[in-house]
């Protein structure tokens, strides 16, 4: 698709506002609609236009294999990681009120680690299994 | 005034789904799956689903189809489907299936009942709506259930697409072997 | 290159506050951390060029627009008077432009004018040459009149 | 009703019901057109003209400053990645061998006088 | 009557999606079948949620009455499940393809036999 | 009253498109539906949030304006070459083999 003049320019036009809108997705989650399921897809839909257009290689630059591993890994630590930290502050497990001193606010921490735990591990399984597919694909015809 | 919108856009569906049964050309299935996705996107706005929507949206704009044609594409040319076989065996089992189904319809609530059993007072659903503002301080009702009141049920359904990566790894990133034949 | 990243930090974040509407220090904060990041990232990924964030079009783009937008009107309302005649009507036909500009910023937009103008559709780009599918003989002759051509070229005055 | 809000609705009024009759002409152009590439024609109408009329009809009637932002971004994106879509969609019709149905007209292949690319539309 | 339309329409859906996934030997044709069954579900789910005259569970002071949000939260994680689950079937035939060299159940039972 | 009326034209639309979807022939055809039909949906979206007079949904309408030629863009290069990972050396080496515009088959 780099050599598609239209295809190309249009598409770095837009991932940097794909790439500012899952941002703003995932931060926004408490406001409007949205938040880390949907924040995750976004960003990864991103990185996958890139790597249509510009071939699963250069994308392998920007975002390697192992660290769509270790982040989707992370984001899944991050989430059972929030409910450890109210397990030693003497709370249940993902009990938020004892996050902070003020119950409310303490939810909203919670709330926040948490839909970015989802959000980490969303966008990097999702490109995960995107790059699986197409590297089986590059390396079964020999083009690696 | 939206109640014959989501008629419209239900009857939609249907059709949509028998052209789906209807069709030998997986590429085409593949595309009307895309279409399938906006419609259901318009019916979970319609709704009041607006965070059904805004995932259906995201997924099926931008993955189902690239990762159904990532599929496809390691298929190499094999695209139109085999002949239908055991077509009245099937169509027997899915209608007894739905006849079962429409037999239960009568006791269920009406569409958009308020005084159905899941709005009743002593549900979570209730306190989700009423107390979530006081509890948790966030305005989004969807967010608040999702990440703190259901928070266990959420790192489950992490966890699983968690391993549904790990298990699409595994599948396709090990070296290729064909049967008979040693690895390479 | 400094000037173009500063104005795109500051498009970004402009854009950030008008889609958040919310001036609370997090979210403020929060914001300035997914600009660092889009932007960070649009650097790995070599997009922050002039080919993709032509900033130095802006204006004579902006000058473009009005004129597109009338293009688009005009177009439109053919096209419709196709629809409403039917079948009978239309009379497609290849038609190919040479593109005069120099840079592929303004060949994307030229390919892009053309599809957005109903009547006409880029059907692929090979060098500075673009084959078009015309619905009629007037839609073909608006293409060939070269006015869209010219003016998109005029856009990248250096 | 004050009188600007009056003409605003008028205003508004005659936009929506525009990109309405827009659209629903574009989708009978889905019908009434030969091949897939008179008919994303027919869906140009919908894509500019429908999006353009329906999205400032109802930025005339935008409650706040932040969603008459968003109408107009809902535009902007859709006027860019709208004929990026078409033109990839037609350009696999192309690429995957589908002969349009032509008009007379001048022909850039310059095809054989017998070739069956010159059929006239009825 | 038109209260319970909308079920009708859905388990009509899911027929449909159970019909694909038995009549077709295709293995990628069933997971279609699997992904309108799993959509027909979550239509179903959604709709009872939706209460007349409410409107989408985000908190405002102009609204009193809102849609049920518990139908939404666990739909909307399972759309994102039922992506990735896809993607594990969608493997799944990758491989099955390439130590059958087919994807028709038929032609993977009768080879499965010949050994 | 107006987005009562815009809806139901968005509706018929939206039928008109889903009958182009069923019936073909082609699978452009399909797809060039399902594209008019993702236009339909930003609008159709749009209209409802003024409808049920929440217009802050507009983050719906504009995910599908950025998102919806992603779709079409990997249809491309599937049918182009076969293969959604390809890249930009690869890809050059698979056009020189083919003409540029060289009529169908």
């Amino acid at each position: 698709m780099q050599s598609d003049v239209v295809l190309r320019v249009v598409s770095k036009f837009l991932i940097p506002f794909i790439l500012l809108f899952a941002f703003y997705v995932q931060f926004h989650g408490d406001f409007s609609p949205g938040g880390g399921f949907q924040a995750g897809v976004i960003l990864a839909a991103g990185i996958i236009l890139y790597a249509l257009v510009f071939g699963v290689a250069a994308s392998f630059r920007i975002v390697p294999m192992r660290a769509t591993q270790i982040g989707a890994a992370i984001g899944v630590m991050i989430y059972g990681g929030t409910g450890v930290v109210s397990l030693l502050r003497g709370a249940r497990y993902l009990d938020y009120n004892a996050l902070a001193h003020d119950p409310v606010h303490g939810q909203h921490l919670g709330i926040f680690m948490v839909e970015l735990g989802v959000g980490i591990g969303v966008a990097s399984t999702m490109l995960w299994l995107f790059y699986s597919f197409t590297s089986h694909k590059l390396r079964r015809d020999g083009q690696s | 005034m939206t109640d014959w919108l989501h008629l419209v856009l239900l009857i939609a569906l249907v059709v949509v789904a028998l052209d789906l049964a209807r069709l030998r050309d997986l590429f085409a299935a593949a595309m009307l799956t895309g279409f399938f996705s906006l419609l259901c996107a318009v019916y979970y706005t319609i709704v009041d689903a607006v965070d059904v929507a805004f995932t259906e949206a995201a997924v099926g704009a931008g993955l189902s189809t690239v990762l159904m044609l990532g599929a496809l594409s390691l298929l190499d040319e094999r695209v139109e489907t085999g002949r239908v076989r055991n077509r009245i065996g099937a169509l027997s089992a899915a209608l007894a299936v739905a006849a079962m189904m429409l037999y239960a319809t009568p006791d269920m609530p009406a569409y958009g009942d308020p005084t159905s059993p899941v709005n009743q007072p002593d549900r979570p659903a209730w306190r989700y709506v009423h107390q979530s503002g006081k509890e948790i301080g966030v305005p989004n009702i969807v967010t608040s259930v999702l990440a703190s009141y259901r928070g266990y049920d959420t790192l489950g359904e992490t966890n699983v697409i968690f391993t549904a990566g790990l298990a699409v790894y595994a599948l396709l990133a090990g070296v290729r072997r064909k049967r008979g034949q040693d690895a390479e | 290159m400094t000037f173009r990243l500063a104005t795109l930090v500051v498009l970004f974040s402009g854009i950030w506050l008008l889609w958040s509407g919310y001036f609370e220090p997090l979210l403020l904060s929060l914001g300035a951390v997914s600009v660092a990041i889009t932007i960070w990232l649009s650097l790995r990924m070599q997009l922050l060029d002039r080919e993709s964030a032509p900033l130095h079009l802006t204006w004579r783009f902006l000058l473009y627009v009005p004129w597109l937008l009338r293009e688009i009107l005009l177009a439109n309302w053919a096209v419709i008077g196709l629809i409403i005649r039917g079948r009978g009507a239309i009379s497609p036909r290849w038609v190919v432009v040479d593109g005069r500009q120099h840079h592929d910023e303004t060949l994307a937009i030229l390919a892009n004018s053309i599809t957005l103008t109903p009547g006409t559709v880029t059907v692929d780009v090979a060098g500075r040459t673009l084959l078009v599918h015309a619905v009629d003989a007037a839609a073909a002759d608006g293409l060939l009149s070269d006015d869209m051509n010219r003016r998109v070229a005029a856009l990248e005055v250096d | 009703m004050e009188t600007a809000a009056l003409i605003l609705d008028i205003l508004s009024w005659a936009l929506l019901l525009i990109g309405s009759a827009a659209c629903v002409l574009a989708g009978i152009g889905l019908h009434r057109f030969p091949d897939v590439y008179s008919r994303t024609h027919a869906s140009g109408v919908s894509d500019t003209l429908g999006v353009l009329a329906i999205l400032t009809g109802l930025l005339l009637q935008a409650p706040s400053f932040g969603v008459g932002i968003k109408l107009l971004m809902v535009l902007g994106f859709l006027w860019i990645s709208g004929p990026t879509a078409t033109h990839a969609l037609v350009q696999a019709a192309w690429i995957r061998g589908i002969e349009p149905v032509l008009g007379a007209g001048p022909d850039p292949f310059h095809r054989d006088e017998d070739g069956d690319n010159t059929e006239e539309v009825q | 009557m038109t209260g319970l339309f909308g079920y009708w329409t859905v388990i009509a859906t899911l027929a449909i999606g159970l019909y694909i996934m038995i009549a077709h030997g295709n293995l990628v044709k069933k997971v279609i079948g699997l992904n309108v069954v799993q959509t027909a579900v979550i239509l179903f789910y959604v709709s009872f949620g939706k209460v007349h005259g409410g409107t989408a569970p985000i908190l405002d002071e102009r609204f009193e009455i809102y849609s049920n949000p518990l139908p939404h939260v666990l739909m909307l994680t399972a759309i994102v499940v039922g992506v990735a689950t896809t993607a594990v079937a969608l493997a799944l035939i990758v491989r099955i393809w390439e130590s059958y060299g087919s994807i028709e159940e038929d032609d993977i039972v009768r080879a499965e036999l010949v050994e | 009253m107006k987005y009562e009326v815009t809806a139901i034209a968005l509706v018929v639309a939206l039928l008109l498109a889903l009958m182009r979807a069923v019936r073909g022939p082609t699978t452009f055809d399909r797809i060039l539906a399902v594209n008019a039909m993702g236009t339909i949906a930003v609008l159709l979206i749009a209209v409802s949030g003024f409808l049920t007079g929440r217009p802050d949904w507009l983050d719906l309408a504009l995910i599908y304006a950025l998102l919806n030629f992603i779709g079409t863009l990997a249809v491309l290069k599937f049918i182009r070459y076969r293969n959604l990972g390809l890249d930009g050396g690869l890809e050059r080496r698979h056009q020189e083999e083919m003409f540029p515009w060289k009529p169908p088959r």
